[in-house]
């Protein structure tokens, strides 16, 4: 298995969410990050004084897949939350030894997959 | 609290009087009511003071609404257009608008024409001739009327949240001050046509104020739409508010100055008529806030915090222009019906018009039943006693009132609409009402104010600390997102 | 805003003058002594009026102090409920339970029995025997007692937060609005037996209005249990409000609107014992804050914050019974001691009862100690003054007064106790109390009213849309967790 | 605050009672001028104790702007200073600090000798010769009075936010209540040389309450130092508060109150002049705040949200003395005047003097600004009118009354000065000033008082509950970070 | 050594928490997320308008601890962190390189673990 | 490629991320988290009840990098985050199969790097 980290816009989370429930994956978890890179953030006034801002707000997605998958999905994501504007963000796939279905204890690839879509909200 | 001593004052005064009845000379009766008089006058002044200071602060019930039921990124620039508001319809109030709306002279069935930029004295008087029976002096006078068109300003960017520029705020707020809002005023206050000829009751100022806000707000929406993620595939997504807390608070406070808002209208303390708008004003408020629960419960199953507090303030809204010519059960119903009309009113205008207070409906339709309703259930005594119309279809049978409070509501609609709607559409024309999407994306707070209302809820450290920029511009990159503040306000 | 009648006045003052060049005709004083009154009663109904807007300001000052000491997911329960309460308990008031406090007739020394759902007109009157002797017409004291209603049953319910169902704020809140608030009331401010006969002294309400509620929020906690997770292991843990600034601002507020709980008791402006009161509660409170931050400093080697807001409020309940009836230096003592109370207090049941706000002591043990305290230090000369018992154990030597101070206590304590009890009970067995455990632990904002009251602290997008769902109701699985609105009341 | 006027009404009143004594039974006239005067005292009464009542309310202004001003992890420590504060100045102030300011006897000219520990009854009346014009009984002279001592004792902090121990509150907070305020309070309000000899205006305080406190706030802030951060590489990093939507309610709370600081301060009603106080004060606000937008603007290209609250308040400090003695179109003047130096001021301020609130500009450099201001402004006739000193320059020519201001000015700046530098030299040579590095680092909620203001936004499990700690006291490991509160005060 | 990631309920934190350190491992660091999955998220209403959230308050659970005892802990951290109704989370290995103290700069798996317990939050 | 996940402390967060900026790496993502370890926490006093606290904020930094530089950067990391004192953090060294960068869908290595400094909060 392969956990995906996605770093996102915060405005592309619905259709992350939906290209990741179209290709089966069990769940997904949402972290609020702040982050910076090519896009260095900005400068802000208070009282006066212009105060250099370096990290932004973005998303970060975490979800773990059977490895066969990971590939189509990463393209997905990556064409789903773009907006060709730098601070798009990243997306970084690292390995993942086992899963482990805390509610059953089942362990193993199925335990993050499903199969009908979970149609996250909608 | 039995207070023996007050009622021996009492019992000496008569026989004091009683023993008079022989012969006194003038001296002493001329000075006594002078002395009389002056505490009267006192006693009145004290009461509209105390009172508009009420309505004053209400100015922080509509700031912690409206902060409410903002996002965490439109916060702070809340709290500056209020102050902002507040401070610009002083200025233009005091110069021009008192005057439009009170001053005696000018073609006074249509506007005022006198006292313009006034300066006052102690005890000194100006000719304001629909409120000269108040023994108020014009520096009261000048304060009362004012702190309402400071409302009626405040009510008009209910709708308009999350997505205006600031500078809209200031071309619009001056002239709706000094010319808008008194038009009206003078027509239901100051003694102009639909008063002195028509007869048309406005109390304390559904239609002149609440009304009059929500028109100028439902124009400036139609011609600054919704705010993005708002309508999608023709569905109205919710974008809810961050603090139902602050949002409450709001209401409260908005509850308490209504007791400035509605019995300070009398303008007046000796004739104690006051007390009794304070009971008829608490117990519509309370029932429509009663209302919309049950409403709100009955049609969506939860009982949404948000339109409890709608439903206070559109009762409130309602109860405006009845609460001087009504009894407390007739205040009760106007409330409940406002209650009732507010909740629908928010489920359905939501469906089309995108106002984030729900100020439409509740200072709109509210304002407009309320007006209506002195045409049901003002008594015929206390129509006598204000000196206005006469008493409603329940007490009377005739449709006379109601007819005029129709031809007040339809009146000021469009006047209002009218003038607003050109205002916007001239600053739309030249210098826009709305920030760009990026802006309105990153919010207002720090697209036009330069940082955020509530910056450890954004910042990367919070209760960290801020180096200041090696380069005070910034940086090429940086330019795709946020627009800095210089470009968020360079059209204006 | 035309004041005829007013006019007329002015104009017969005038001539009434100008006929006493002459030889004057009684006429003349009639007027001329009505004008005199007209003043003073002016200006007593003007204060009045104010002390009771301060009061009903009070109930910001209690969804503030609530919200703070609850934890985020309970918040916008709280400020729905403070309206919500206002509201019924508005209607409640002015239909049956002011006739039953002061209205003439009934079964006097138990009861009133006139006045139920009274219309007022401007300077009218009711027979209201024990508060006859003030000159505000009837629909000043209505209010003012309605607003001391409404206080009593905001306290009732600090002890019950953060597990209770809505609907039972309403089940409870009617009855006691119209029934149990009144029957104290009746004793101590409306001529019952307690203050009649006995001559037990409460200016304010320490008992009628503090611990009254103090007492029903007891009643009510036994039934309601504590909240999950506060004892574990036969250990009390520590549930930490969420925000200390909202929760002293109400402590502020609460301060503020003191001013005219007490010094509005007086029901009187022109004998100027008002301004005493003033005094003797801000000092009163001062003392409180200072007691209870050395007390709870030397007990816990911490200034907790909320202990100086506690120490306030319990000194200001302490001092409302008294406020009336003591010198400032007592006052100070009062309010020192209540705040050790409060304390103490909190400390010793926080390991047996769950009271998030410190109800208990603040409202309960403070409200006994501050109505025994008349006991002790109300001065002769000021018993005689208000016309109620008589001076206490310290200027005296007599435990007289001491006697009928813990009757009146006893007396409260026990009809309330039994009644509430009673009415939580059969409230218990009919709809419940409490909200199911996986609604409490979701927090009943999102279950109870369907909303976060702090949405982006729980949404996952802050500041985002949210699209309406493509099928109105929870899916399946969803149904494990958080329980659906629908469910949440289905009970009810 | 001599009023003449009044004065010669009364005498009037006297002499149209010495004529009836020839052919009248005295004790009618007596009784009924006593009934005639008693509504006037009444409404004189009424009046002060509500405006008392809206200044004692500033202190919630001023807790919300401090806590909207701190970071989130200093914001329990604010509200928890000003109860106590609050408290500790109202024992001080009615042990000592109100005779020394205007109890008769003493070195009068320098300062008051009687009237400590006063004790009130119904309508009783103390010897205090600068404010004996006014009908108002003692006590409400003496609520009045102690209002404005703890408005000048909340603006000392502002300077000194995020890093001072909790003790130093209360160690300067006593004294400056008892001697510090009062001394200059007697040269100003008192009756003392500046302004019985020299005839200085200050009408409500711009120098006495807010000058003084703001000049304490600089000499405290010169002895703590700047808060960990500030000033890095000799250049100043931004601290921004965490919550602006509060820090504004603030600013409007403080509006509101002012109309109890500025038209109260005529401690009457009967002479109407009040009312004038009230428009000029609010014309004032207004100015200030546009001007601060603007110049705020210019300068920096953004709307700075704080800034504009500053710009209200400055020019409500600004407008403080000058109140009752200028016209509107002045206050207006004096206000913008306000609004531009704060802004200035702050800008220029904090590259050296790390203020969080910005106090020294509002308080300190608008009161300063306001109190020349009368040497400008005042006209003859409000100069004749109040009774003390004479017109401004504009009106006179004569640069006379700028002087006497100047004095004033000097005289309080210097004395205020050297008294609290000292007495904040002695604390921190003794207790100390300031936590440790590491407290201020982990901010003063946890350290100083044990909890955070805002729980939820630090501790693990939001919203979660907390097990009592096996071992009451903190493991070796732990006490590397954050120290325990024990630590945290030890050295008091 | 493994990372061991785990999305848990609130009210399982302490239970965990208990867990590793009898496990000996050195330190958690634990992350408030949202999450959705086999458990869709709920509908809720705001002023009338039904509103669907899919993503719902987890914690995140990140201890990194020596390869041999992983098994172990991760079995019974499922069985601390079950409810046994769905939404209770998922624990997930990642393998990691290295580790170091910061505070003295030492490599390694013993920077990982501890010896007595450090009994948090007790 | 490697990530690593760094739990440091907040005033420490300019100096890391000042290495990574020498370093080259392209960007950083921090998140807020709660931490115990060694040092355990501490007793706190609400309303006069003892409270023990185990968990307190920490930032966790997560950076991606080419394997080459990892050892430098990490310490240089660890040197720029030590305060000494018990509490400073760990930091932990990842594998990661690949990246991808959003605005482009470029993968590799190149998207983790950047030329020129970018001098983030200054
Ligand atoms: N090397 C990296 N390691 C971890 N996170 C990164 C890295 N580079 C970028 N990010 C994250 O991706 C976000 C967007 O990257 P950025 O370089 O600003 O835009 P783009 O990817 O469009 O060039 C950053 O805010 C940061 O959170
Ligand atoms: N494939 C996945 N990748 C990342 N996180 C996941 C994944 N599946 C589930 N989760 C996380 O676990 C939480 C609970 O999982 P869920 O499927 O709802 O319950 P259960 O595990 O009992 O079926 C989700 O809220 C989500 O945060
Ligand atoms: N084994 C671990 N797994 C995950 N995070 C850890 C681990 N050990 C420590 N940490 C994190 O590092 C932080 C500091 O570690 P700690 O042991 O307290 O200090 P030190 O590293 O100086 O001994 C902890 O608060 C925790 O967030």
């Amino acid at each position: 298995m392969k956990m995906v980290v996605a770093i996102i816009r915060h405005e592309k989370l619905q259709e992350v969410q939906d290209v990741l429930d179209e290709c089966g994956v069990s769940g997904v978890t949402v972290t609020e990050v702040k982050g910076c890179g090519a896009q260095r953030g900005y400068t802000e006034k208070y009282r006066g004084a212009a105060v250099h801002i370096s990290l932004r707000p973005r998303l970060k997605i975490e979800a773990v897949m059977r490895s066969e998958i990971v590939n189509t999905v990463v393209d997905k994501m990556a064409v789903a939350a773009r907006t060709g504007e730098v601070g798009d963000g990243k997306i970084f796939i690292l390995p993942v030894e086992d899963a482990v279905r805390i509610r059953t204890g089942e362990h193993g690839a199925e335990t993050v997959q499903h199969a009908e879509r979970a149609m996250w909200g909608h | 609290m039995y207070r023996p001593t007050h009622d021996l004052k009492k019992i000496s005064v008569a026989s004091g009087i009683a023993l008079l009845s022989a012969l006194v000379p003038v001296a002493a009766f001329a000075d006594d009511t002078t002395a009389t008089s002056a505490a009267g006058i006192a006693a009145d002044t004290v009461w509209v003071i105390v009172a508009a200071c009420f309505v004053m602060f209400m100015q922080a019930g509509f700031a912690m609404l409206e902060v409410g039921f903002s996002r965490m990124k439109n916060v702070g620039t809340v709290v500056a257009k209020v102050i902002t508001n507040l401070s610009v319809s002083s200025i233009a109030y005091w110069g021009v608008g008192f005057g439009l709306a009170f001053g005696a002279g000018g073609a006074f069935a249509f506007i005022g024409g006198s006292g313009f930029f006034p300066t006052f004295s102690p005890g000194s008087t100006m000719d304001l001739p629909a409120i000269a029976a108040s023994t108020v002096p014009a520096a009261g006078k000048w304060f009362f009327e004012f702190v309402f068109c400071a409302v009626s300003l405040a009510i008009v960017w209910g709708t308009m949240l999350e997505r205006t520029k600031f500078i809209v705020y200031i071309l619009f707020g001056i002239p709706f001050a000094a010319f808008i809002y008194p038009l009206i005023s003078h027509q239901l206050f100051g003694g102009g046509y639909l008063m002195a000829t028509l007869g048309s009751q406005d109390f304390a100022g559904s239609t002149v104020v609440h009304l009059t806000g929500a028109t100028a707000g439902l124009a400036g929406l139609l011609l600054l739409g919704a705010r993005i993620g708002k309508y999608e595939k023709g569905r109205a997504n919710a974008i809810p508010g961050h603090n139902m807390p602050l949002a409450q608070l709001g209401v409260l406070i908005l509850w308490f100055g209504w007791f400035g808002f509605n019995p300070g209208s009398t303008l007046n303390a000796t004739n104690l008529h006051f007390a009794d708008v304070v009971v008829v004003t608490n117990l519509a408020a309370a029932g429509g806030a009663v209302a919309a629960l049950v409403t709100v419960y009955l049609i969506t199953k939860t009982m949404d915090v948000g339109m409890i507090g709608n439903g206070a303030i559109a009762a409130l809204v309602a109860i405006t222009a009845p609460s001087g010519y009504v009894e407390p059960w007739a205040g009760i119903v106007i409330g409940m019906v406002a209650g009732v009309i507010v909740v629908v009113g928010v489920l359905a205008l939501d469906k089309i018009l995108d106002d984030p207070v729900g100020a439409l409906p509740a200072h709109g339709l509210a304002g407009i039943w309320g007006t209506l309703s002195c045409g049901l259930f003002t008594t015929p005594a206390l129509a006598k006693f204000n000196g206005v119309g006469q008493g409603g279809l329940f007490y009377t049978g005739s449709f006379h009132q109601l007819g005029a409070q129709a031809i007040a509501v339809t009146a000021s609609f469009v006047t209002v609409f009218v003038l607003s709607y050109g205002l916007f559409w001239i600053i739309k024309k030249t210098v826009g009402l709305r920030v760009s999407a990026r802006e309105e994306m990153e919010g207002l707070d720090i697209s036009e104010h330069g940082m955020w209302g509530y910056p450890e809820s954004f910042m990367p450290v919070p209760g960290g600390v801020y180096r200041p920029a090696d380069t005070p511009t910034v940086n090429a990159h940086a330019s795709h997102e946020p627009v800095s503040t210089s470009q968020g306000v360079a059209s204006a």
